[in-house]
């Protein structure tokens, strides 16, 4: 019945930074209504999607990620305001810079889910882990990753 | 360290997917873990216990209790780890019931994801440093801004609960827009009869300060600890040697200027009182009408002050007030149809501003008021003449997108209705007619009181907008239409009083700039959350009530000033406030004072500050945060370029310590 | 020029306006140009400008060791210029402080570099006084980021195989980073250890994470002088990566770092309007 | 100075007594007028009743030939025309799809940057001082009701100029001529305007209480800038007078008649004597 | 196009749906008094989707696009624009009621005068009409009564008899072949 219960060849690593007052709370809902998703993502708690520096984007793909997940409160719900606005400015330019570089990105997802979108959270989780599956290992970052230099 | 972890069953909930037994297993033998058991309910009193207990016996330093999300019971595994001297901020927790057993059903897989989870928490913890919770002094001491009924209520309960208030008023007198009213709705009792003994009392009240005539210009600090500048603009009055006789401005030849206070219906001198009942009753020179500030000519007020009160050479003045909270209570003001500024377009078809007799609901009510200009005899601004008909439009600028705003001003249906019945109450035989697009009257006898006024005082009301009015021999067309019969109609009226949008006071923005608070499009205050902080800000320490937060009735404005009141005295209630350690923190050291944090902060919690030796040479720049006003976003931390912030508890030591467990 | 440059520098020597002209000097007419740090008047003479003046000599107003010399007037090109204004906006110098004599340039390098090929302020902008006159140019705003459009045409794994390529070569040694004016973190985030955010390992992977690292930091902070790619002994051609971030800065936030001087910074603000068409 | 110009049907018509008073005016005060060469109708009304995509595309012929030209600012002094061609001047800048589709339709690259002015615009830009300086005979006798009608002030998103519901720019003309400029009520209501030929009922009874009002106020005589509010008045006025039982012997004249006559023209020179109210 | 509101928002560049039926457009319009349907009415009767009675109505017909009830409207709702396009629905679902039948023929005849000409032909359009339009209603009077002007028109000059043509009369054509060629509103 569920995804989880198929086993594939390949099983992606997903890495989430995630923001402490919604998109967390959004995950604690996706617990208490059960609804069910691939286990292959491991979520980081932040404060705020203010704090996610893009250090530790590159940091997830070096420690292996095939994929990272960036989600944070809707504009106008940060719990602080403005660091959700901030955030989406830096991620704009981040993202330039790393599809500059032919980073692949349909590894990389920036998402707002709120406290109350369980079912978001659960449709992105599934959705990513689907995708970076049919992507199958990011071989070309790994190559990069064990390259020694000339 | 010594890490104790600890893994729940939470019974069935996490066990049932989670093999607890095999997680804590492969934990046990993670560097710095001194034990790992697992147990039924962890949060339970004998659960607890055990945690308590291999605190003490392990001597353990670290804490890592693996059940639910840290939203549900973080605290609780704090305070036990407190209760045996262990540093609550050396406790985390690892979410395996709502973020793994309660979402995986592979049982193998939600184990393995459930030893990594516990593994980042585990890498987490070996990072984390004691913290202290912040203490801060808190100056039981509140400011008001705003000496409407809302200012007036809200420093009139803090005061009164013992606490020294502040009160700063933008005019030369307390008592607002409601000073003004003629009777209130829905009991039709006289404003100034109610109002006016609290003005007295605030005027009286031995811990009220009041800055009447003052603004504020500058907030520093925050919660607790606020410093606020206030400019006392000059007042060309020195108002402790005044004693209010009225000498001067009885004598004062400039007698043509228009009363604010009378919203232009009446007139007043350079020298003045805006009104008998105001508080503090001592006059206010216009610099802008006396001829001895503009010319150097006149001075006969001077010449007829007995007590030597006059003082041409004033100048404004600013003063520090430390306050430990504030109360915004800025208020309204009608919106300004007569003329377009900035997304209010003009309302040209109605001739507001260009008809003598098309006026707006407050002057209505001065000309109704029986201490107005014409002494409670309603008469129409042209001629003096009795108004036989007078046509009140709803909804002029309200529910307009196109010309105003796009919200309701909820005040008007009520006090339209009232202004029938005023009407008909003074002139028995005068119709009165209402254009209205929908009544509503939600309130405590509020419906029954519209309806009185048509099925008792005989307002004639029609359902639907007036598109134009023109003059003819000195009386109005108005050309309507009433689209419940389906018909264009043309009233002919001697009056036509407009229902006009309630805006924030002016100048609402650049205080909330200053105070560090939001507002809306429309410049209304906001509130920290619409239905459960409904008088908080998102600046501790900063409260909002009355018409600046929304369109808002008299009962409602006082409702929200005393919860705001309540809201401070909860504050001044303890001497010193704790706040969360987990803030920002500048490695001095290593700064480059690029001050990018400064300006990214949401909080203004960054400085810009100088390092000096001790000859006070300046060694170099920093930025340094404020712990009292840091919320702990880490906005900060993400900006930096050299890394040189960081913030507790999310430290770039614990974050990458997390990440680098995943491998 | 020359003349009214020497001029102006013992002036300014001489009224003790400043203690040090930061300038060009050259040795070898054929070689390029260095930078030289003139404290007499009588030593202005050393001073040359011409188009093998490639130095953005912005970068020495926050070395310490320049700073200790005092008031300092410093020669700039039009490129060289911008990195002035960026300087002040983050608050690194003081600009009433500083000198800034302009020099009109017609490109430098033979051939001219990239950059001057698609150079559009020839004559230096917010500068304290300008010396010559430089021909007229027009540049249309795309040229500047042709060579970016090239390297985007080809696919992300080909771009991705390039830079692994390229940045296989860099050997760290930072020559980018202690040529740009912007560089002025007193401890730079690749040498902060904990933890370590950029990794030392002798992979490409360390070399890439420093790469980003650096053109991020720049991010629309950047004003394009090219010294770092001038500087790379490894012959990488960093500014690619810095046109990326400087074409994104200009076509989403109108903003071109250094060219207006009142004009808000990009990041540390934000806007309510900022597009997110690609957040979910 | 030279300005494009867009004659329109009407001034070539049953209006060319406008045309006359425009040409006349402009001419003397120093405004060269550049007709379009081969100008097609704008379309009217009946184009964007009937066929939308044709109450672009004429307009758009019109701006693409005034583009080959290099006319950058033209004046269309019938309100109707001017407000078709403003219309389609801005729908064709703000759509790349559009001035694509038509380009193709009308065989010419347009793209919608020529500015269209009506009448008063155009004495906008030739100054208020100019005007006055170039006055001899102060109109001291006239007491003029300026009328706007719809099309120069509506719809208020399209035409900028002026307030829709108080205009005073025409006001602020006559008094620079020595004349007084009367307030009144229907200076933008409607006077039927299109319906001359097919609703003559609406157009008499609008016109009526036009007229009544003007007389009301104690005007002498009515100013307009539009053909159709010229026919509707001035022509109808007869029938309107039979019709209701009432005389009003209102002149209506056009905003340039006035202008030339403050400067010295005759009636007959600005063509006022062709119109069929006869101060 | 078939009516919906979708189609009347389209044609009409507006949110029929904004309109929260204050009565301005109607209290203002200088032909409201003659009309057997409000404005506000016919945009209510669009928002709840009565387009027969919306096409089948005098009022439309006796709009004349002042614009006055689009300019007041507080919800931005363009209302005039909303009357053009139940004129357009009105033609192309056959709703033709004595009202709108003058009105469309002047228009057709109209727009037929500029497709052959350029340029309005004045004389040839009130002939053309006055005689088109009285075989179709004989309530409209003949020739006649413009005819007691046309003399004093001629005799002021103000009629070209011959009327004006351009000289691209072909390209003319051609413009109006293409806007005719997607059916007769210029869109499928």
């Amino acid at each position: 019945m569920s995804e989880t219960q198929t086993k594939h060849d390949f099983e992606p690593k997903i890495v989430a930074y995630v923001c402490n007052w919604c998109t967390y709370l959004g995950a604690d809902l996706a617990g208490t209504n059960r609804l069910e998703y691939p286990p292959n993502i491991r979520i980081l708690r932040l404060p705020c999607t203010g704090r996610i520096d893009f250090n530790l984007i590159v940091k997830a793909y070096e420690m292996g990620a095939d994929a990272v997940l960036v989600s944070g409160c809707h504009p106008g719900d940060c719990h602080y305001t403005s660091g959700n606005y901030h955030a989406r400015r830096r991620w704009m330019l981040f993202r330039v810079l790393l599809e500059g570089i032919g980073f692949d990105m349909r590894r990389v997802h920036f998402t707002w889910i709120s406290a109350a979108e369980a079912k978001k959270f659960q449709e992105v989780v599934i959705d990513i882990t689907e995708q970076t599956r049919a992507l199958g290992p990011y071989g070309d970052f790994r190559k990069l990753l064990e390259a020694p230099v000339c | 360290m010594r890490i104790g972890v600890f893994t729940c069953w939470c019974g069935e909930n996490i066990a049932r997917h989670v093999d607890c037994q095999k997680v804590a297993e492969a934990i046990r033998n993670l560097l710095g873990v001194h034990c790992s058991v697992d147990y039924k309910y962890m949060c339970s009193d004998p659960g607890q216990s055990m945690i308590r207990e291999q605190i003490r016996n392990g001597k353990l330093t670290g804490l890592v209790v693996a059940a639910c999300s840290p939203h549900m019971h973080l605290k609780t595994f704090r305070k036990a780890a407190e209760a045996e001297g262990l540093n609550p901020y050396m406790v985390e927790m690892a979410n395996v019931r709502e973020h793994c057993a309660w979402v995986h059903h592979d049982r193998e897989a939600a184990t393995a994801k459930a030893i990594d989870i516990i593994r980042m928490a585990v890498a987490k913890v070996q990072q984390n440093r004691p913290l202290a919770a912040i203490r801060v002094p808190v100056t039981k001491r509140a400011m008001v801004i705003g000496g409407g009924v809302a200012g007036i209520q809200a420093a009139l309960d803090i005061a009164d609960a013992g606490f020294e208030v502040v009160l700063v008023e933008r005019d030369p007198s307390i008592g607002g827009k409601m000073a003004g009213l003629s009777e209130t709705f829905p009991t039709l009792d006289c404003s100034q009869c109610i109002l006016t003994p609290r003005m007295v009392d605030v005027g009286q009240h031995p811990r009220i300060k009041l800055h009447t005539y003052s603004e504020v210009e500058a907030v520093n600090g925050y919660v607790g600890n606020f410093k606020v500048t206030v400019r006392k603009k000059a007042r060309y009055v020195d108002i402790t040697k005044c004693n209010g006789c009225g000498d001067c401005w009885n004598k004062c030849p400039q007698k043509k200027n228009l009363s604010e206070f009378d919203f232009g219906m009446g007139k007043r001198t350079a020298i003045y009182v805006p009104f008998p009942q105001a508080v503090p009753a001592r006059p206010v020179i216009d610099r802008e009408a006396c001829t001895m500030l503009l010319k150097g000519k006149c001075g006969i007020c001077a010449k007829k002050c007995t007590r030597g009160a006059i003082n041409f050479e004033d100048q404004d003045q600013l003063i520090t007030e430390d306050v430990g909270a504030i109360v915004a209570a800025t208020g309204y003001k009608l919106c300004d149809i007569g003329k377009d500024e900035g997304r209010y377009k003009g309302y040209g078809e109605y001739g507001f501003g260009r008809y003598a007799d098309v006026i707006d609901g407050l002057q209505f009510e001065r000309i109704v008021s029986a201490s107005g200009p014409t002494g409670g005899e309603i008469k129409r601004p042209s001629d003096g003449k009795t108004p036989k008909s007078v046509v009140f439009i709803c909804c002029v600028g309200s529910r307009d997108d196109a010309k105003g705003c796009g919200y309701c001003s909820k005040i008007c249906c009520m006090y339209v209705a009232k202004h029938t019945m005023l009407y008909k109450h003074k002139v028995h035989d005068g119709q009165a007619h209402v254009f209205y697009m929908d009544i509503r009257a939600g309130g405590k006898n509020y419906e029954e009181f519209v309806r009185r006024a048509i099925e008792q005082d005989g307002a004639e009301y029609h359902r639907g907008r007036v598109s134009r009015i023109t003059e003819h021999n000195g009386q109005l067309i108005v050309r309507g239409v009433d689209t419940l019969v389906g018909e264009a109609m043309t009233i002919e009226a001697d009056l036509v009083v407009l229902a006009t949008a309630m805006r924030p006071a002016d100048g609402v923005e650049s205080l909330a700039q200053k105070l560090n608070i939001g507002y809306d499009e429309y410049g209304f205050l906001s509130e920290s959350h619409p239905k459960l902080r409904p008088v908080e800000t998102n600046t501790a320490g900063v409260l909002v009530c009355g018409a600046c937060q929304a369109p808002k009735d008299i009962p409602e404005s006082v409702a929200q000033a005393s919860a705001a009141a309540a809201k401070v005295m909860m504050l001044f209630a303890r001497d010193e406030l704790t706040r969360e350690p987990e803030v920002a923190e500048v490695n001095e050291q290593t700064c480059a004072a690029c001050f990018s944090c400064v300006r990214g902060c949401p909080y203004k919690a960054i400085d810009e500050a100088d390092i000096t030796d001790r000859q006070g040479r300046l060694i170099k720049r920093t930025a340094r945060v404020n712990p009292g006003l840091c919320m702990g976003c880490g906005t900060c931390v993400a900006i930096c370029p050299s890394k040189s912030v960081d913030l507790a508890g999310f430290t770039e030591q614990q974050v990458y310590a997390m990440v680098e467990s995943l491998v | 020029m020359l003349n009214d440059l020497r001029q102006t520098a013992r002036q300014l020597l001489a009224d003790k306006k400043v203690d040090v002209v930061i300038g060009y000097g050259q040795a070898d007419p054929a070689g390029p140009a260095y930078p030289v740090f003139i404290t007499r008047p009588e030593d202005t003479e050393q001073l040359v400008f011409n188009d093998r003046c490639y130095n953005n000599l912005t970068t020495f107003l926050t070395r310490k060791e320049i700073r200790a010399m005092g008031r300092a007037a410093v020669l700039v090109k039009g490129c060289d210029a911008k990195s002035v204004v960026v300087l002040a906006v983050e608050s690194q110098i003081d600009r009433q402080s500083v000198v800034v004599i302009g020099m009109a340039c017609n490109g430098v390098g033979q051939p001219s570099l990239a950059k001057c090929r698609t150079c559009d302020v020839h004559m230096p902008r917010h500068t304290d006084m300008v010396i010559g006159q430089a021909a007229d140019h027009a540049i249309e705003a795309k040229d500047r980021y042709a060579e970016l459009a090239e390297m985007m045409s080809k696919s992300a794994s080909e771009r991705l195989a390039y830079w692994g390529q390229e940045l296989s070569r860099c050997v760290k040694c930072y020559a980018c980073r202690q040529v740009c004016p912007m560089c002025y973190c007193e401890r730079c985030v690749a040498d902060k250890n904990q933890p370590q955010v950029i990794k030392t390992s002798a992979t490409t992977m360390g070399n890439l994470a420093w790469q980003i690292n650096r053109a991020f930091h720049l991010a629309s902070r950047c004003v394009g002088c090219d010294e770092c790619t001038r500087a790379c002994p490894a012959g990488i051609n960093l500014r690619l990566l810095n046109l990326m971030l400087a074409q994104a800065t200009e076509e989403q936030f109108d903003y071109r770092p250094g060219m207006d001087k009142d004009a808000q910074p990009v990041l540390g603000c934000f806007s309510v309007k900022d597009k997110e068409c690609f957040i979910k | 100075m030279q300005i494009g110009y867009y004659p329109g049907c009407a001034l070539h018509g049953s209006s060319n007594d406008y045309e006359r008073s425009v040409r006349v005016c402009l001419g003397r005060l120093g405004m060269e007028l550049r007709e379009l060469d081969d100008w097609v109708c704008c379309g009217a009304t009946a184009a964007h009743s009937l066929n939308a995509k044709l109450a672009t595309a004429l307009p758009a012929r019109n701006l693409a030939i005034a583009e080959r030209d290099g006319i950058d600012q033209m004046l269309a002094p019938c309100p109707m025309c001017s407000m078709e061609l403003i219309k389609a001047g801005q729908a064709l800048a703000a759509s790349d799809a559009l001035r694509r589709e038509m380009s193709e339709i009308v065989e010419q690259k347009v793209s919608g940057a020529t500015g269209v002015l009506n009448l008063i615009q155009v004495f906008q830009q030739i100054g208020l001082e100019r005007i006055q300086k170039a006055v001899v005979q102060p109109l001291s006798q006239t007491k003029a009701a300026c009328y706007y009608g719809c099309l120069l002030v509506r719809p208020p998103e399209q035409l900028r100029f002026d307030d829709c519901e108080n205009p005073t720019s025409m006001e602020t003309i006559i008094k620079a001529l020595g004349a007084e400029a009367i307030d009144w009520n229907y200076k933008t209501e409607c006077c039927g305007a299109g319906m001359t030929m097919c609703n003559e009922d609406t157009v008499l009874d609008l016109a009526h209480k036009i007229l009544t009002d003007v007389a009301a106020h104690g005007a002498n005589c009515v100013v307009v800038a539009c053909p159709m509010c010229h026919v509707n008045l001035d022509m109808k006025q007869a029938d309107v007078e039979r019709r209701y039982g009432v005389t009003h012997r209102m002149p209506i004249y056009y905003l340039s008649d006035l202008v030339g006559m403050a400067m010295g023209a005759s009636g007959a020179e600005m063509g006022v004597d062709r119109h069929y109210v006869v101060a | 196009m078939r009516p919906s509101s979708e189609a009347v928002d389209m044609l009409a560049h507006t949110h029929v749906t904004d309109c929260y039926q204050c009565g301005k457009c109607s209290a203002g319009c200088p032909v409201g008094e003659r009309m057997d349907v409000l404005p506000n009415q016919l945009v209510r009767l669009v928002q709840s989707g009565n387009f027969r009675r919306a096409m089948d109505c005098e009022a439309i017909w006796l709009c004349v696009s002042c614009q006055t009830c689009s300019a007041r409207c507080p919800k931005s709702v363009n209302c005039a624009g909303v009357l053009d396009a139940l004129r357009q629905l009105a033609v192309e679902n056959n709703v033709i009621n004595a009202a709108a039948r003058r009105t469309i023929v002047f228009q057709q005849v109209f727009l037929n005068n500029i497709r052959r000409n350029g340029r309005l032909n004045e004389l040839e359009l009130v002939g053309v009409f006055k005689s088109k339009a009285f075989l179709k209603d004989a309530s409209v009077p003949l020739l006649f009564k413009d005819s007691l002007l046309a003399p004093k028109m001629i005799t002021r000059g103000k009629f070209h008899l011959m009327g004006e043509k351009v000289k691209d009369r072909a390209l003319v054509g051609r413009i109006f072949e293409r806007c005719f060629a997607e059916g007769p509103r210029g869109h499928k």
